[in-house]
């Protein structure tokens, strides 16, 4: 084998390496790859996808407030990754499992997630926001890279169990260059386990830009492990479904993980605690801000005469209910008593800190705080 | 009853899990065929199948991410690291994942994982092959750590670890595997001692001596010597690092009044601090001289050939027991020049 | 003499050692054009280029891997680890390699890193942004550990951290980075107290309250809060959590016969521990009661909404107080049962 | 970007993706990418090679021989890997750095090892066996992948100091799983830094064949990062050393990381703690003793007419005498007094540390051992 490597990509040409559906302008592109994936995408499923981005990008704005107004500790804001998140997650089976980061907002939404649930780890009430059983989602997950494993194990299980099941790490492009990122690659593929790895690389991780991270197609690196790889243009939502599609499809063949990156742009802060005009300027966000996956959808619809204002209007309703209710729910919400802080350390007894609750509830009560 | 080394009884009691439990399956490097390097695997891969005895790539991160995978999905993985010092890249993993998620989902996902640690020096290896690293894993909260020094207790205790439903780092004395006891592979898991507590190796009236592993023989041996000097000594096997059992702990030293903690672990912030503390909290008014530590010092693992330079050995516990019953408070001024001295 | 935060002490501490040796270089995540997510490096890459202060890929691993390298080469590297709870990917390297090479290589091969970590809690963050990882730092050999309270010790420790041809683990109390206080940046750093010595926060009487970082305040607090009820309390900032200096703090032991140690970490086989067992050895027959601890609980970090009852804070500290001097022994009673009761 | 992946390999015909120059009968093949690496190559720096490895075969049996005979604790043969290793190595310049795994025995020979040095770390007398600074190669790693971000590390001074040095990390085929390992390409591609990574697939990890870490050629990782790789038939040692002049001449211009994976096979134990027996078979080994690269070499120079019988005996006079420095080293070493264990932990005074060292030479006094 002689010396080669990916080509260079200038990140501001990102998009040229992607596979599409949908032009920036709406148009519907042919693909000869992702077509047949697309086959019984009707105008009733793009409206869903659509309602799917409004009531996320509602929702994403509302966890923005709620942070500002001191409800919540910290939000982090999703806006701009709507395609990437709604149509990766819309071509999810329900028996599949999904591994997410914390920005996955979109992806809790597909899997049903309660209005509180968007906000109840953001607010510091618990560790985790969601029955994983029930949604078939992980909990969030904060350090960087670590679900991605979690995911292999879990495909691992599937396999052994005999089902047809997949599961679904995502991640950011920060995170490929953490060691479990790659290690998650090679047991997955010397095992084979039907697990799709979906990175969405929406150009920062924080202040770096992604060509610190890697100066190459990041899909570029799972074919070295024995992974197939697709590079998608993760604004356009027909093209992460179908390439989701493709991916769970192949996965769940018992072919083995694939991978997908869909190529997105962050467009507001890391979190709420960032302050991203310290390192990037206008002219990139403008940019993308031509390239919004929502707008995308809705001149396609527009120009096929499938979206009518009344119709925009009934799903701003929605987004707008959405909100409302995960205020609501987050306002509403009561912090656990003190003596919640040692609850669910261990699922036995453990006598050391068994003895440390009963001074902790002695030390309460002498100060009449129980 | 059968006569049989540590190595097989932990061999017969990862083959009775295995029996017992379905959702149990083996992870780890050269566990399969190889029957992993100490042979605790051997034959499990050709009775079970490499569905559940599965070698994994080279990388320990990988293979307890995957186990909280595994764990997701509701099994009962059972990790062997390879050496000690080989558990490090894994930490991550352990403290962050293994450790929390039972808490961080309120106890809606169980991490029902064992991690098996062939542990700790005396065998004249390599660097990094002697590690002990137990005190990190006993400060972690959302663990239970365990460190076996018999083959009977390898047997029990590593049955009870895979059943427990917490995450269990489990501790195997490398040097005595190949050491020889009496097991009693047929009793139910019922009727043993939970896993928890400690057990008295040997009973004694003048002083305590608190150990785990491989260094409880060295505490007997002590004790053994210490008796031709007409001294009595109690020996405990903590058994379990987190929790440790400190009523059997205090009710010992209630009687003694003495106390030596021993390992071979370093000395700052170790197991042995941790036990002194709680002992002087629990037992203040019953000591009658400062607990004494005699641990491994404060240094890398030397090379092999320094290593006896570095473990404790009976002649150092006798010493300290000579330091608690001769000169109590010998210490206290002794080393007040070297603490006020080298300040740096 | 300038009134900064403790933040900015740090930049400033930065600052300098970038001016005085050009092998100092900074490696972390975010910490060039951002200025770091604390904002402690700000500016730095403005005045000292790309070359010096290096953002990295985002895998702690690789960072402190880097900087090991980088040590190998002759320079002297200082890390930012984001979050104190992002330093675990990269343990097996601080403590397999940043540790041990030195003393692998016989002193040949130096590790003058310096690895900062934003620590604890206390400011209302989510998951893995409040640990306190420090006493694995101190368990392990090889490495020596600092943790800062106030602006002035920020400026000053940092520089001799760097400066240090040892390995440094620098804990720096993220509550406290806008807190002010007076910092003379003009001293030369060969007129500071060495970095491995205590401080005497307050000087007192009836008992001696041993603590640092974020800490030293909470403590100082109770200390006023005590004197109100006629109790004079002194409280020791240890500043150097590996090696501790003991001559100080058996110093003050001795005058107060009573001690009190207090941290935010986890309570088993923690830091408090690791004072306690020491104070027992040194000073015995000075103490009129046991030590206790006042420390978080033995559990993962809790949400932020539960923190205040994982913190210690004043009330407990005096809680503590009040049971050292008006109750000698009272845990002894109280907690027999706890500990000989629920013993799983 | 469309799914791909790179083909699957046959363990067994692994060598048929290789760059060769030396056909296993010794023939000389052309190499169109490879040639103009060799154009200075004579018998003369071929009988060079040639001696470097009989003597370092030499050298590794006498180490299996003196930790069966209890002199050594453990010995790591690298038997079958000669040409890679001196081949690879001969490559360096004077001013390049080597960061090693713990087989490297005859980087060690290249690199001027004295003949205790071989032997001093595996008999238990100090970590490391030579002085770093002098040999350019750091310490022995067992850490499995750890030097490989050390060597990324000094390869980012190297190009602080604007100096044409390289840094070059050697591991194995099962170290490619590690995170440490893919993170160093991470941080070596970012950095363009001058790194040259060799990988010396010997077709096993302790008793895990190469397929469980990966079923693709593993230098088909490399370029998914961004670094160009090749993969050289790691028993022809002209393969070996063109191709690592290859690297390092793209490493030494600026131009970032290179990657080589050498294609070997470990002929003998993993260590002499190690049974193969009980995981591999004789057929495997057969296979691979036909390619043995000693012979090879042998069998090219005497078609040549460039190997006298004299000058094998010669060589192999040489190797016993290294052989026998070597032991005699090893029998006249003596162990460091029992305070040692204190020396170098830190290099500033450490008052813990220094009390512990009080109180053990106190300890050893009253017990006249000191
Ligand atoms: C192990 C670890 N290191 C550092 C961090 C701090 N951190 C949080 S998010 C982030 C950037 C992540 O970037 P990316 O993977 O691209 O995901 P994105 O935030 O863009 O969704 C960093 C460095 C962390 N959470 N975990
Ligand atoms: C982090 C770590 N995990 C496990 C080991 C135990 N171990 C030593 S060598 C080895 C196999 C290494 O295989 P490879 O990388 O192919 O190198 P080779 O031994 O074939 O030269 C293993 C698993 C180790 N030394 N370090
Ligand atoms: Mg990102
Ligand atoms: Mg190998």
């Amino acid at each position: 084998m002689s010396p080669h490597t990916t080509p260079i990509v200038d990140t501001h040409n990102d998009l040229e390496l992607t596979e599409r559906i949908l032009a920036p302008d709406g148009t519907r592109l042919p693909n000869p790859q992702l077509d047949r994936h697309l086959a019984d995408i009707d105008a009733d499923v793009l409206r869903a996808l659509h309602r799917d981005m409004v009531v996320l990008r509602r929702i994403d704005a509302e966890g923005v407030a709620l942070q500002r107004q001191g409800q919540l500790g910290l939000w982090a804001p999703c806006q701009g990754q709507e395609a990437a998140q709604i149509g990766t997650a819309r071509a999810l089976a329900p028996q599949d499992f999904v591994f997410p980061s914390y920005r996955e907002t979109g992806v809790m939404l597909v899997r049903g997630a309660q209005p509180g649930d968007y906000v109840r780890m953001w607010r510091g009430e618990e560790g985790a926001a969601y029955d994983p059983a029930v949604m078939r989602m992980a909990p969030l997950q904060i350090i960087i890279g670590a679900q991605t494993l979690h995911a292999v194990g879990y495909g691992v299980g599937i396999r052994h169990d005999g089902t047809d099941e997949v599961a679904v790490a995502y991640f950011g492009d920060g995170a490929t260059s953490q060691g479990d990122v790659n290690e998650a690659m090679v047991f997955a593929s010397s095992y084979r386990a039907p697990v799709v790895f979906v990175c969405q690389n929406n150009h920062w991780a924080i202040s770096e830009p992604v060509g610190l991270q890697s100066q190459y197609p990041l899909a570029g690196r799972a074919p070295g492990f024995g992974i197939p790889s697709m590079r998608v243009d993760g604004n356009d939502v027909l093209a992460c479904l179908a390439a989701m599609r493709w991916a769970l499809e192949h996965a769940r063949a018992g072919r083995g993980p694939a991978y997908i990156e869909a190529v997105t742009y962050r467009m507001g802060p890391h979190t709420t605690a960032d302050d991203p005009k310290r390192y990037r300027d206008d002219t990139q966000l403008e940019h993308w801000r031509r390239l919004d996956p929502i707008a995308r959808l809705e001149a396609h619809l527009r120009a096929a005469g499938e979206l009518t204002d009344e119709h925009v209007a009934d799903v701003q309703e929605q987004a707008d209910t959405a909100a409302r209710e995960m205020r609501a729910a987050c306002l509403g919400m009561t912090t656990r008593p003190p003596l919640a802080v040692f609850d669910g350390v261990y699922a036995e007894p453990h006598s050391g800190l068994q003895r440390q609750r009963d001074e902790y509830a002695a030390y309460l009560a002498a100060y009449g705080e129980v | 009853m059968a006569e049989m080394t540590l190595g097989k009884a932990l061999n017969a009691g990862l083959r009775q899990a295995l029996r017992d439990d379905d959702k149990v399956v083996l992870l780890g490097e050269d566990i399969g065929t190889l029957g992993g390097v100490f042979r605790i695997t051997d034959g499990l891969l050709d009775e079970f199948g490499a569905k559940r005895i599965i070698d994994t790539p080279l990388a320990e991160s990988g293979i307890v991410g995957t186990a909280v995978g595994l764990a997701f999905r509701g099994y009962r993985p059972v990790v062997e690291i390879q050496f000690d010092g080989f558990v490090y890249p894994a930490f991550d993993q352990i403290v962050s994942q293994v450790a929390k998620l039972h808490y961080r989902t309120q106890g809606r996902v169980k991490m029902p994982i064992t991690i098996r640690i062939p542990w700790a020096g005396g065998i004249g290896a390599a660097e990094h092959h002697s590690e002990s690293p137990e005190a990190y894993f006993v400060h972690t909260a959302g663990l239970r750590v365990v460190a076996v020094s018999n083959p009977q207790d390898a047997y029990t205790c590593l049955r009870q670890a895979i059943a427990s439903d917490d995450p269990v780092i489990f501790f195997e004395p490398k040097r005595l595997y190949h050491h020889k006891g009496e097991v009693d592979l047929a009793a139910s898991l019922a009727d043993a001692p939970p896993m928890g507590l400690a057990r008295v190796a040997r009973s004694g009236t003048d002083a305590t001596v608190i150990t785990y592993g491989a260094m409880v023989g060295t505490a007997l041996d002590a004790a053994a010597a210490a008796e031709d000097d007409g001294l009595s000594l109690e020996v405990i096997d903590l058994r379990s690092l987190s929790p440790v059992d400190y009523g059997t702990v205090a009710a010992s030293v209630r009687r003694t009044g003495r106390v030596v903690v021993a390992h071979e672990a370093s000395r700052e912030a170790g197991m042995a601090a941790e036990v002194i503390a709680s002992i002087t909290e629990l037992c203040f008014e019953y000591l009658e001289s400062p607990p004494l530590r005699v641990t491994g010092h404060d240094i890398p693992y030397p090379p092999a050939k320094l290593e006896k330079h570095h473990l404790p050995d009976l002649d150092r516990i006798l010493d300290a027991v000579d330091r608690l019953m001769d000169r109590p408070n010998s210490l206290s001024g002794a080393t007040d020049a070297g603490a006020n001295g080298g300040q740096r």
